[in-house]
């Protein structure tokens, strides 16, 4: 198949991976960062020597401009053009336009950030994700709140896709628990002023809003809200809980604010350990909300997987991702570890920086979350929840 | 041919036009003078229908056209020039005028099916334009775009469109003014050649020799009222007239 | 009520942002699209002096406005001056190739981060013994009644106003009559710019700094102006009043992300009923 | 190989583009009108065939049923638009066009029962997908596209050679003379008009089998200004120039790509392929104010001769001609 | 060197010229007129004079200064005022505001505005009245005083008489040769009524297809034998 001949071409120099993002339009404040994790991810397996005996991965970066036109040329020049093994990074309507593309051009497709319930039973087959669906974090929202004696909300949400995704779930659940959705107010981004979206939520009079939108919309709407005195308490969409979003609404409107988060726990070593090598290389600490740790897990996972699969091609990457990835196997944390216990012959499960990395049969990881909160104007994790949190009942 | 009756046009206070009335008969070139701003080009717009009348009637052919559209009243035959001409100043000449007659290719189907037909008209209206523009030094030129034309040129350019319409009625507005003598020859020529076929004009023009020259009728306006109306011999001896208009007394 | 007062807000900065490009219109006859990455750079300029710079927010300001009329009248020379002759869709598209320069060169050197002036949480102030509009808010309104006023008295008191009047309409003739084209353009353009600029700095003080600014603003300042009319500036302030009020009233019976529709919806209204837009020719 | 198919699919994208541009030379180039709801069309016809063939939602109907359907939808659409807005001159048509595209996409986003609002329909079908390998799928269907776009283009160009088209130009150089020469413009304009949205909603069809999703963000303005650039770029008002603005276009965008950088500077690189389609935008329109390729004037007379063996002949620098 | 000196001027639309070395002179307080077939070229000399087209090759210059590589505005500045033969007014402001604009070089208008209404009476019935809606005549007479308004010191007029009636057409006459006997020099671009207007003038310049054909003195001319035959340029 055109696998193998892939492969045989790309021995003879470096291996090419493709970031597949919008560098630029509404995705560019997502990537700018997932550029350097991958980086990072990039440096540690060529300082560790490479793989299948020294050969080098090298990134592409290409610019989707945000759109799923952009993607798909981006794509097919990551295949065809530049021989790519593997394309990380679509968000969720590019990985649903290249599903079926995926498995024709035996290049997988990787996403650390889409996060869409409508991929939890699509991919699998060249398609893979380490972001956490909506489904999961919406649910363990709904039960946190919940549990939290929180049971009447507002909502806020952005009219488009990633927004409207992140609250579907988790709004199922909570009205199932029963919770109940005073308003839900539905807002288009870019606007000048949403005094009136506000005014709506006013009249519900709810103690608790939950805001699914992006950064740039956030100072609008938050500073808004402060200024006009509406006293409610915020809970908002992980997408934005990043260092950024305090500082555009500015800390005193910040202070308090909540969100559940797909997250390690901040005691995990893995998770430390790339976040201390993000901060040492690129002298900024790595945001939660822009999904650094899963991107970097998917180049070391899939490089562990050429590894095993003993040739640099896409179908190796899609045969033997899980067999690293999931237990069973001597559990690893980093690409050293785990090439050297490959090398040794032995089956090995990656232990990623964003959790435990084992992907379904769809593709899809459960993730574990956190809670988080503002407080003197930084992300602190408040509590840690398992993967196994939404089982427990 | 053409009949008025007692047409008003009033523009916010300013009465234009007042209880005009006048005729046309077939076969006859009538002429319309009358000092500056007299009302003579507001006239015409009401009675091509590009401008609706206060009070009045217009009828054409024995039949009330007031109503209609002006589309309409140009497929009955009756077509008027502009004072200020524009054209289709990113066409060329032969374009200007091949446009013109009605055509059976004009439709997005038609363009397809009729391939035959639309052949021959096209050859039967190129022969057309081109005799037309001979006649009025323009044949050289037909290729050239019309906004290179000259102001002159221009006007003759808009005197053949009309033409090309097959009008049963014409009413020129000015179409001396700054065309060079020797080419206004030609124009009354031609018109005269019209009118012996059998068609009917309706002229303003402020060059009388002209006017007189062609028009076996004259209408005279002044302050939008109509203040004679004879043959060229009666008009040009008018106290009125001459008061008024030519500015002896 | 509340929501009359939030419509005339989102109507002020519209006007604001639309006036300038209404300007062009009129006088240069085209829709410069980039009119939109002006209202980018003002508010990029206003944090490079507020926030780089350390300037004091009011002088970040003024030194933003400046600077960006300066630099609207530089691109205007250079890009659509020697091209004046080619006609209005060579300028039209020349500016939306100017748009992507300028888009481009921003996104360079400011990367796609999100920003904003961090300005503290202005206090609600009294109107008619109501706390409905916060001081940021009533700041917005009197500038752009402060606008609106000086233009008035520009275009309609000096001969220089009439001079644009007249050039927007034949240019050659205006020059056969002494009036200096030239410099009367140059000032067009420093005015639209510099609005652009004042336009951008208030958007980005109620909301953010982001890169999509430009194109998000010049679809709507395009709908507002041409809804106008080509006649005078009242039909742009209308229009942008209508625009504003119909979207905030409209959250009151329809879904609020039909927001942005009702907006267009009352486009092709207005068109349908008066074709010329609202001020149709008038004189100002 | 592998290059050829990474071709393919741009020639893919390009074709549908020049199809685009072609169909809206015909109103926009030919006709003048300031048309700037292009993406209304084409979202409206890639919807239209989506919801009939795609099963849920959906009618599931054949793939052919669909693009016909698709067809007549924005037909009957585009009859509506036009029959409200055409009415209006240009800067006033073109925000008028542009509001009923916008409506278009906000309805496609907020009416899920529908479209699936925001996140769309996938995995659609594409035409005879099971008979060719995946592999070298593109090939056959840039070459698919290739064959369309011939056709688009042949027919536009048979109609801007012929009395049709020269009407339509006098309609854009000056309605009122038009008028007042006895035509019918408003029904010219509207039969027009409708004739340029069904070709772009038949585009439409072929953007769907491109992407293999429909979702309301792929129709933002950005692709009517894509087109409208195109088509400035090549040369309004001309065919040959509406297919080589869009190839160029799309082309330039993507050699962009190929410049190697560093991963640190790939943002950089972002904002300077915005700098260079803007840059050769302007130059080409500074230099070539008409376009790569102007607006020819093929003069009546070799029109004429063309058609039928030279029944006028043109002696050389005769005045007379042969036939008269 | 004269008044106004025109030396072997190329110019056109674009990169076609349309005068094809063309050179004439005027001087100071004469009246010269420019008769020539339709298509000769005589609007394309008027408008280069005027600095709305450029020059391809030659020289103008005016009162001893070069002007050819100045802007229309510096050159309305100087003392020139210019009647086109089409779009000469603005169509979109009212009868008044032209006025105003005629006078953009002046201080305080107000009396010379006056002035010009009184001499057409029809402008001050119409005086808030756009341009565009004026009957033809009237426009003429908007556009004439307009560049009256400033008495410039050299005048170019391009038909100015054209779609005027009888009546005003002698009394206008009279005035350009009142106004050319107060010291202003004067061009003229003649096609209608060319005895009457011709017995005034200096000196004819009669152009033909881009190039002078032929000077002779306004009398002369007239008493040319083939008088007719000149003057249709055949
Ligand atoms: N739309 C209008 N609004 C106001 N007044 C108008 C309008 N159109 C024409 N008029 C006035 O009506 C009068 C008659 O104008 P009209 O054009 O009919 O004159 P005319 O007889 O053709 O004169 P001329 O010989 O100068 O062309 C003029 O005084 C003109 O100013
Ligand atoms: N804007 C233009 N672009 C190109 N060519 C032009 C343009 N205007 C005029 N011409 C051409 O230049 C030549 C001279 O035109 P011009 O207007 O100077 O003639 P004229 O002597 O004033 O004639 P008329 O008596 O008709 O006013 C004509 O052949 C004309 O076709
Ligand atoms: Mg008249
Ligand atoms: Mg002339």
């Amino acid at each position: 198949t055109g696998g193998s001949a892939d492969g045989a071409k790309a021995s003879s120099g470096d291996i090419n991976v493709g970031f597949l993002a919008g560098l630029t339009g509404w995705l560019g404040p997502f990537t700018k960062e997932n550029i350097n994790s991958l980086l990072l991810a990039k440096e540690e397996i060529n300082e560790a020597g490479g793989i299948l005996d020294g050969k080098k991965i090298n990134t592409i970066d290409v610019d989707t401009a945000s759109t799923v036109e952009g993607a798909i040329k981006g794509y097919q020049k990551l295949v065809n053009a530049d021989k790519a093994v593997v394309a990380i990074g679509p968000e969720t309507e590019s990985m649903l336009a290249l599903l079926k593309e995926a498995p024709k051009s035996e290049v997988p497709i990787m996403s650390a950030f889409a996060g869409s319930t409508e991929l939890d039973e699509v991919g699998g087959n060249y398609a893979f994700r380490t972001a956490a669906s909506d489904s999961t974090i919406g649910e363990v929202r709904a039960k946190v709140l919940i549990e939290s004696g929180v049971k009447e909300i507002a909502i806020m949400v952005g009219n488009y896709e990633g927004a409207q995704s992140d609250v579907h779930r988790f709004k199922e659940t909570y009205e199932k628990l029963g919770g109940k959705i005073l308003e839900e107010v539905t807002f288009n981004p870019g606007q000048n002023t949403y005094n009136g979206e506000l005014k709506k939520i006013a009249k519900a009079n709810p103690k608790l809003v939950y805001y699914s939108g992006g950064i740039d919309t956030a100072p609008s709407i938050f500073k808004a809200a402060k200024q006009r005195g509406y006293a409610w308490e915020w809970y908002i969409t992980p997408d934005v809980a990043v260092q950024e979003f305090i500082d555009v609404i500015g800390k005193d409107v910040a202070e308090g604010i909540k969100t559940i988060i797909a997250m390690e726990d901040e005691n995990n070593q893995a998770f430390k350990r790339f976040n201390e090598n993000y901060e040492a290389r690129f002298k900024a600490k790595p945001s939660g909300g822009y999904y650094n740790a899963n991107t970097y897990d998917l180049l070391i996972a899939s490089a562990l997987a050429m590894q095993a699969a003993g040739e640099a091609s896409g179908s190796g990457i899609n045969e033997k991702i899980r067999e690293v990835t999931n237990p069973p196997g001597k559990q690893v944390t980093t690409f050293e570890e785990g090439l050297k216990e490959l090398k040794a012959g032995n089956d090995i499960d990656y232990q990623g920086a964003s959790g435990p990395i084992d992907f379904d049969e769809h593709g899809n990881v459960i993730s574990t979350n956190a809670l988080m909160e503002v407080v003197d104007g930084q992300w602190k994790q408040v509590e840690f929840f398992t993967a196994d949190y939404i089982k427990e009942d | 041919m053409l009949q008025v009756k007692a047409l008003s046009k009033n523009f916010g206070g300013v009465q234009a036009v007042k209880n005009v009335s006048l005729e046309v008969n077939k076969g006859e070139i009538v002429g319309l003078i009358g000092p500056n701003g007299a009302g003579k080009t507001t006239l015409f717009n009401m009675v091509s229908l590009f401008l609706s009348s206060n009070s009045g009637e217009i009828t054409f052919l024995n039949e009330k056209i007031d109503g209609s559209t002006p589309e309409a009243v140009v497929k009955r035959g009756l077509l008027r020039t502009f004072q200020t001409p524009v054209g289709f100043p990113k066409l060329s000449l032969l374009e200007n005028l091949m446009v013109v007659p009605p055509n059976e290719g004009e439709g997005i189907f038609e363009t397809f099916l009729k391939r035959k037909t639309i052949v021959q008209t096209e050859q039967k209206n190129y022969e057309k334009v081109c005799s037309l523009l001979r006649q009025f030094n323009l044949y050289d030129k037909r290729n050239e775009l019309a906004e290179n034309l000259s102001a002159a040129e221009l006007k003759l350019l808009e005197l053949c469109r009309q033409l090309m319409a097959d009008p049963k009625i014409m009413l020129l507005d000015e179409p001396a003014s700054g065309v060079n003598p020797m080419i206004l020859d030609k124009m009354v020529d031609h018109i005269l050649r019209l009118r012996d076929e059998g068609m009917t004009f309706l002229v303003i023009d402020h060059n009388l020799g002209f006017i007189y020259r062609i028009c076996d009728r004259i209408y005279c306006l002044a302050n939008g009222e109509l203040i004679a109306s004879g043959t060229p011999e009666e008009i040009s001896n008018n106290e009125n007239v001459k008061s008024v208009y030519l500015g002896v007394s | 009520m509340d929501y009359v007062v939030y419509g005339i807000i989102t109507g002020c900065i519209l006007i604001i942002a639309s006036i300038g490009f209404s300007m062009v219109w009129k006088t240069e006859n085209f829709l410069n699209i980039a009119h939109g990455q002006l209202l980018l750079i003002g508010a990029y300029m206003a944090y490079l002096f507020k926030s780089v710079l350390n300037f004091p927010f009011a002088l970040a300001m003024v030194c933003s406005v400046i600077a960006t009329a300066v630099l609207g009248l530089l691109l205007a020379k250079v890009f659509y001056f020697p091209v004046r002759k080619s006609g209005i869709l060579v300028l039209l598209f020349t500016s939306i190739g100017l748009s992507w320069i300028i888009y481009g060169v921003i996104q360079a050197i400011v990367g796609p981060e999100i920003r904003t002036f961090g300005l503290e949480t202005s206090k609600m102030i009294d109107v008619f013994g109501r706390q409905i509009m916060s001081a940021q808010e009533l700041f917005i309104i009197v500038v752009s009644l402060i606008c609106v006023i000086a233009l008035h008295f520009v275009l309609t008191k000096t001969k220089n106003g009439k001079g644009f009047r007249a050039m927007a309409e034949n240019r050659d003739l205006a020059q056969i009559r002494g009036i200096n084209s030239r410099q009367l353009s140059n000032y067009v353009w420093l005015i639209s710019s510099g609005l652009a600029g004042l336009a951008g700095i208030l958007l980005a003080m109620t909301g953010t700094l982001n890169m999509e600014l430009g194109w998000q603003q010049i679809l709507i300042i395009m709908s507002v102006v041409i809804v106008g009319g080509m006649g005078n500036i009242y039909g742009t302030m209308l229009a942008a009043l209508i625009i504003g009020l119909s979207m905030d009233i409209s959250t009151v019976v329809i879904p609020t992300s039909y927001r942005t529709a009702i907006a267009f919806v009352i486009v092709i209204l207005v068109l349908l009923i008066r074709p010329q837009g609202l001020s149709r020719g008038g004189t100002a | 190989m592998d290059i050829l198919v990474f071709l393919s699919g741009l020639i893919a994208l390009g074709g549908i583009y020049a199809m685009l541009a072609v169909s809206l030379n015909v109103n926009g180039g030919m006709l003048g009108l300031w048309d700037l709801g292009v993406v209304g069309y084409f979202a409206v016809g890639a919807y239209s065939y989506t919801l009939l063939t795609h099963d849920s939602p959906g009618l599931g109907m054949p793939m052919i049923a669909g693009v016909i359907g698709s067809v007549v939808i924005t037909g009957l659409l585009s009859l509506f638009i036009g029959y409200t807005s055409l009415r209006l001159q240009s800067e006033y048509l073109l925000i008028t066009t542009f509001a009923f595209a916008e409506i278009i996409r906000i309805i496609a986003a907020n009416e899920e029962w529908l479209t699936n609002g925001n996140i769309g329909i996938f995995g659609l079908d594409r035409p005879f997908q099971d008979f060719i390998p995946g592999t070298i799928y593109m090939l056959f269907f840039a070459g698919l596209v290739l064959v369309v776009l011939a056709i688009y283009y042949v027919f536009a160009q048979k109609l801007a050679d012929s009395p049709m088209g020269r009407y339509m130009r006098a309609i854009r150089e000056n309605e009122q003379v038009t008028q007042s020469i006895g035509k019918k413009i408003f029904a010219t304009k509207l039969k027009v008009f409708i004739l340029s949205s069904c070709m772009v909603g038949l585009a439409g069809c072929f953007y769907v089998w491109y992407m293999s999703i429909i979702a309301p963000n792929m129709f933002t303005s950005a692709i009517t200004f894509t087109v409208w650039t195109a088509l400035v770029l090549g040369g309004m008002g001309n065919n040959r120039g509406a297919v080589v603005g869009a190839f160029v276009l799309i082309l330039v965008q993507e050699a962009t790509r190929f410049i190697p950088v560093p991963a640190e500077y790939s943002i950089l690189l972002a904002g300077l392929r915005q700098f260079i389609s803007g840059l050769m935008l302007i130059l080409v329109l500074r230099f070539l104010p008409q376009g790569l390729i102007a607006e020819k004037f093929k003069s009546v007379e070799k029109l004429l001769n063309f058609q039928q063996n030279s029944m006028i002949i043109e002696p050389k620098g005769g005045r007379r001609n042969a036939a008269s | 060197m004269s008044y106004l000196e025109i030396a072997g001027v190329i110019s056109g639309y674009g990169k076609i010229p349309i005068l094809h070395e063309v050179s004439l002179h005027v001087n100071q307080g004469e009246m010269v007129a420019v008769i020539g077939s339709n298509g000769a070229g005589k609007t394309t000399l008027m408008h280069t004079i005027a600095g709305l087209l450029p020059l391809m090759k030659g020289s103008i210059s005016f009162q001893g200064k070069r002007i050819d590589t100045k802007s229309a505005s510096d050159i309305a500045r100087m003392g020139l005022g210019y009647v086109p033969q089409r779009k000469n007014v603005f169509a979109e402001l009212t009868v008044l505001e032209n006025l105003e604009m005629g006078a953009y070089t002046l201080k305080n208008p107000k009396d010379q505005i006056k002035e010009m209404l009184e001499l057409f009476p029809r402008l001050k019935e119409r005086i808030g009245q756009r341009a565009g809606t004026l009957s033809g005549g009237e426009r003429q007479m908007l556009a004439l005083s307009s560049a009256l308004i400033v008495k410039p010191k050299l005048l170019l007029l391009d038909e100015p008489i054209t779609g005027l009636a009888p009546q005003i057409i002698k009394g206008l006459i009279e005035l350009i040769v009142e106004i050319r006997n107060q010291g202003t020099t004067i061009v003229w671009v003649v096609e209608e009524n060319p005895k009457d207007v011709l017995q005034h003038a200096d000196r004819v310049y009669l152009m033909d297809s881009g190039i002078i054909k032929m000077e002779r003195s306004g009398r002369e001319f007239l008493e040319e034998e083939n008088f007719e035959e000149l003057f249709l340029g055949h």
